[in-house]
């Protein structure tokens, strides 16, 4: 159930890649992958806007992660955030100490379409940089998931690890090749693609617009995760407009809100050239 | 105008107020674009809380609006070129509408056009939806038979628009809103006041401006936008106190109002009634707690409303 | 206007620039009334850092300005009615001026008056005093001979300011400093350029209020005051982005600089140079920072600083 | 030497009294009573300004308090404040952790004119609420001092403990009578008040005034420290003034700026209509 509430910080540590894991004691259910949450830093009006996470884990009472059951939607008594330091909003998030109280506004947004819905029980993940966060939840779901992530560097790839309990095989490539394979994770979903292969997607917006261009191509089906600047993350405000192709365009026109009707999408109803 | 504020005993407070015929439970309503349809927010908090609620500005035609980015973020504040992305006239009264039929609080329309014709021929349109019970004028519209110069800053031009919506219809209540980006606001507050307005809403957005550095380039699709937010409410409340100088009319504050003390500044300056704006990003509830809260100030000071407002006291 | 921007290589910046003969070695100043007399911040930063230093407005006879409360925070704002309290321009002369001989970096002189003639005849006394290099015209003051409408939002009465002021001088550059509170920031470009002005700051303080609810009464002690800050970067940016299209003359960007990110927003929308003002509140030394900032700034991007200037990349 | 500068927090937690005592590793030298510092969290814009606090106590290099010597100006390795919880600001300082920083700027201000530059060694302190800052480094440096400590309840009076191992003889009183007398702390100040009495006063304005006022009848001298909204602390906004009375006004007129040219003025300089 979509709310606003407030949430007291569990813990707010520095991963090995640098990424931090935020953990809420929050009770929520209605969680799917790719889900995300509007927070903010309570009695602070600058920066004004919430900054958007997507949902990374659920927690269970004692702040563990929860081992993971192959349910959707998923509910739990706290939720983990996984996020980069960024700029002035990611960096006040980052000094939050457990104890501490955010607000936060969600769950938001459609999340990915589950594969059993799309009549299969295998996907291929694509997930670059922070895109891994909406595929953990995602790999719980599948019977045998396939994770494709792109990583910067050996730091980066460290968290690849967090998957080793799930019923999902994982690739990895570094830009740099010191772990995995050496070069972008395009070239790894190039292996693996065929013609009846689901793709997931989550990464940058040049990633995106690579495994939208190859699954097409391929014959196959892929679903993405946008991006976009944020004020309301509830459709209202009309700001995070993404275009989408004239022949997919509804009765309300060639503009969907990527908060409110995304952030998953179809690849194919994305007019790219006006991402990147 | 008419009043309605009755103090009552026993904790109970009255808080409505008549503004000129239209009735509102109390003081504070939504501004328009920062509260969709109003039905968006029904998973935080309760619509009945309000006064009323006015929805996302109407145009004769759906419009997509501007090129992204649209927003930007600023001290206190954020930037704004959304370009009046709307479904149209028709498309609310047939799809949305209906759904705002029962909801316990009255529905104000923002309507906005390129022509003064656009502007009677949507308020036209909605005189005949009992549902909707006045229309707000986004006068902060560039008019294109002038030359793209906004309505809003010409008295001449702002008067021609209220008067002739005013004629179109007789049903609805008209307030005016109009833009900050003025060098003397009581000229624009009288102008559209003898254009035959009921009541006039003030401020909308500030013009403003933001550049990534490291792009050199806007961060607005539109190079400039409109500024909204806590950072512009001394300009808003300064605006209000000096319209309120002058106006006959009710005068409704906007602007910044992010907390009861916000809304308090502009109902003691002078405003019959608040609109909450971009506050409702900070939280979707805020609308909400505003109400509230002035409740709370009326009860703990023990005021009516009406003795409330415009009651600074001045040197 | 003439320029003298070389980018020297091996990390020698040279962001020296030109204001039609007024020769900065860089394009950061302290916006007046912000930085008192400048020998105040000699024990925070080196005042030679900067391209000059704006003094606190000087008026023919010295004043007191207005009774407390002066200033008010608002969010990421502040309102200041300080009323012009100064010295008187003879004071200055005599005693601030001699202080001021040894400092290297140039003093330009922030003046007001309450008619045309007084504007002169301050002008007059410091076209004697070396020390000054440019008089800065704060046209946002009331005009009394005219009912007290602010000469700064009427184009006529402020050229009239201007081309008297100018005519009155010959050594002295002449800035004039425009306020926000128009309609058309273009206009009022115009009509000052063509009264001579040697080049243009904007902006002033945009007309701002805040109320004490508990007490119901004004936050300042004059009701309405100047809102600064960090809040009202986007609109200042906005203006002089809109005057950058039609001067001709170099435009200095003033309103809410406090880091070189922000400047650096002015110069790539067009502005020649910038002012430090609030921001030497919230830290003394914040206007030596923006200086190096913008130094490091062009290192990084191997630019000079006329390269830098009005480099937006506009859709 | 007046700076601006970043100092760490040593300790930042509530006392008996509700008051906050707020330790920070400062080098500073030059401190004197009636001192302030314009404080403020770094990275943060809203509030925008800084918050004016007095000097309260010097610490040494463990960031315990120093023992007092008879010296002035006193130098150490940190300072100590000790402030009241009122609004955001004070709120917003109220959050600080040991190990964060702040920025500050001082020592500001006057201070109070010592005794012996005064011809004297002794002197009656008065000292309402928050207004015992000044005097405990005051206290210090008498050799006969006397204190009169005004608190509303017997919380507020726990602070005078502060004050033991001082050279000074400390009175109470209490507006609820539940610690010393009972009553206003000029009550006790009439009982101690001669001609020859050297005043001084810091705490609500009417206090002030009427401790002025009383010192002026006895034919006493009196200094008092006065607060006023400040923006820049250095006297260069003009935000500050103090209305002086006309037969003390000097060339630059009858105003005089509270931050730079007090806090702490001879009382009988003061206007004080303007003020209260
Ligand atoms: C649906 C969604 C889910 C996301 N999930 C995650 C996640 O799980 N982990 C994670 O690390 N990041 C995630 N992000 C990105 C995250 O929102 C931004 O990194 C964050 O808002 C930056 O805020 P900031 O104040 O630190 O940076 P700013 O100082 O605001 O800007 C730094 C950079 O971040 C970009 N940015 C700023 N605000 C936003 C915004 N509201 N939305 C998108 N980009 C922005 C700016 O363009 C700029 O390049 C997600 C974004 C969206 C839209
Ligand atoms: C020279 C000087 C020394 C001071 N020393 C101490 C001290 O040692 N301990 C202590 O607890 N307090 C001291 N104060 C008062 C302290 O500065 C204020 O309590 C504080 O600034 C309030 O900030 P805020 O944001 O929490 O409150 P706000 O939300 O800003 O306002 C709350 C109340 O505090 C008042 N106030 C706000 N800002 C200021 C300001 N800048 N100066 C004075 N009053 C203000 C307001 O009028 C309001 O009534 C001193 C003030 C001055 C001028
Ligand atoms: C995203 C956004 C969209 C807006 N759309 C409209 C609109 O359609 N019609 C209108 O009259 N005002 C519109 N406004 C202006 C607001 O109604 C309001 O006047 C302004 O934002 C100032 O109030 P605030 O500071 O409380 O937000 C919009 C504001 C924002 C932020
Ligand atoms: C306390 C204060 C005093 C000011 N005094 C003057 C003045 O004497 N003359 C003038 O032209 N501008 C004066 N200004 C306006 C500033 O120079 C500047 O134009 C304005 O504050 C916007 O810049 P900022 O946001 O960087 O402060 C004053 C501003 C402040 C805050
Ligand atoms: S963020 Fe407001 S519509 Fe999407
Ligand atoms: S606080 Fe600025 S002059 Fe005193």
């Amino acid at each position: 159930m979509k709310a606003f509430s407030r949430a007291t910080v569990l813990y707010n540590r520095e991963s090995e890649c640098g990424a931090r894991r935020l953990g809420l004691k929050l009770k929520a259910d209605g969680l799917r992958p790719g889900h995300f949450f509007m927070l903010r830093s309570p009695n602070t009006i600058d920066p004004l806007l919430s900054r958007p996470l997507g949902l990374y884990r659920v927690l269970d009472a004692a702040g563990e992660v929860l081992p993971v059951k192959r349910q959707s939607p998923f509910s739990g008594e706290g939720i983990e955030f996984l996020y980069n330091v960024v700029g002035r909003g990611t960096t006040l998030l980052s000094e939050k100490q457990p104890g501490d109280e955010l607000q936060l506004l969600g769950p938001l947004g459609n999340g990915f379409p589950l594969p059993q819905d799309l009549g299969t029980d295998k996907a291929i993940m694509v997930g670059g940089g922070m895109g891994i966060v909406p595929f953990y939840l995602m790999a719980a779901l599948l019977k045998d998931g396939l994770f494709l992530f792109g990583a910067r560097g050996a730091a980066d790839a460290a968290l690849a690890e967090d998957f080793s309990g799930l019923p999902c095989r994982v690739e990895v490539s570094t830009e740099d090749g010191s772990v995995g394979a050496k070069g972008l994770v395009t070239a790894l979903l190039a292996r693996e693609l065929t013609p009846d292969s689901l793709v997931y997607a989550c990464g940058p917006p040049a990633m995106l617009k690579a495994v939208a261009a190859m699954a097409a191509s391929a014959g196959a089906r892929s679903y993405v995760s946008l991006e976009k600047t944020m004020a309301c993350g509830i459709g209202v405000c009309l700001g995070c407009a993404v275009k989408i192709k004239a022949e997919h365009a509804g009765a309300r026109g060639q503009l969907k809100m990527v908060c409110s009707e995304g952030p998953v999408f179809d690849s194919v109803t994305i007019d790219w050239d006006d991402i990147c | 105008m008419s009043e309605k504020n009755l103090h009552i005993k026993e904790n109970k407070i009255d808080s409505s107020v008549s503004l000129g015929g239209l009735n509102l439970k109390n003081p504070v309503m939504t501004a328009s674009g920062t509260f969709g349809y109003g039905l968006e927010f029904t998973p935080f908090m309760d619509l009945a809380s309000l006064g009323a609620i006015i929805v996302k500005g109407l145009s004769l035609k759906p419009r997509c609006g501007n090129p992204a980015p649209r927003i930007a973020e600023t001290p206190c504040g954020m930037l704004n070129a959304i370009g009046l992305q709307n479904i149209g006239v028709d498309a609310f009264i047939s799809d949305k509408l209906p759904l705002l039929a029962d909801i316990d609080t009255h529905v104000i329309a923002n309507i906005f056009g390129e022509t003064v014709e656009q502007y009677c021929e949507v308020a036209r349109r909605l005189e005949d939806c009992e549902t909707v019970k006045a229309v707000e004028i986004n006068i902060s519209c560039p008019n294109v038979k002038r030359g793209g110069i906004v309505f809003g800053v010409d008295p001449v031009e702002a008067a021609k628009v209220v008067s002739t919506v005013k004629k179109s219809v007789k049903r609805l209540h008209v307030m005016t809103k109009l833009s900050p980006n003025v060098t003397d606001i009581k000229v624009m507050v009288r102008a559209v006041e003898e254009a035959g307005t009921d009541s006039i809403s003030l401020i909308n957005t500030l013009s403003g401006m933001a550049v990534d550095v490291e792009k050199r380039s806007p961060r607005l699709g539109t190079v400039t936008g409109g500024l909204s937010g806590p950072a512009i409410r001394p300009v808003a409340l300064k605006m209000l106190w000096e319209a309120a100088g002058v106006a006959a009319v009710p005068l409704i504050g906007v602007g910044g109002i992010t907390t009861t003390r916000d809304a308090l500044e502009f109902i003691i300056a002078g405003a019959a009634a608040v609109q909450v704006g971009t506050a409702s990003f900070m939280d979707p509830s805020a609308s909400q707690s505003v109400a509230h809260g002035i409740d709370d100030y009326l009860k703990r000071h023990s005021m009516t409303l009406s003795e409330l407002r415009g009651s600074l006291s001045t040197p």
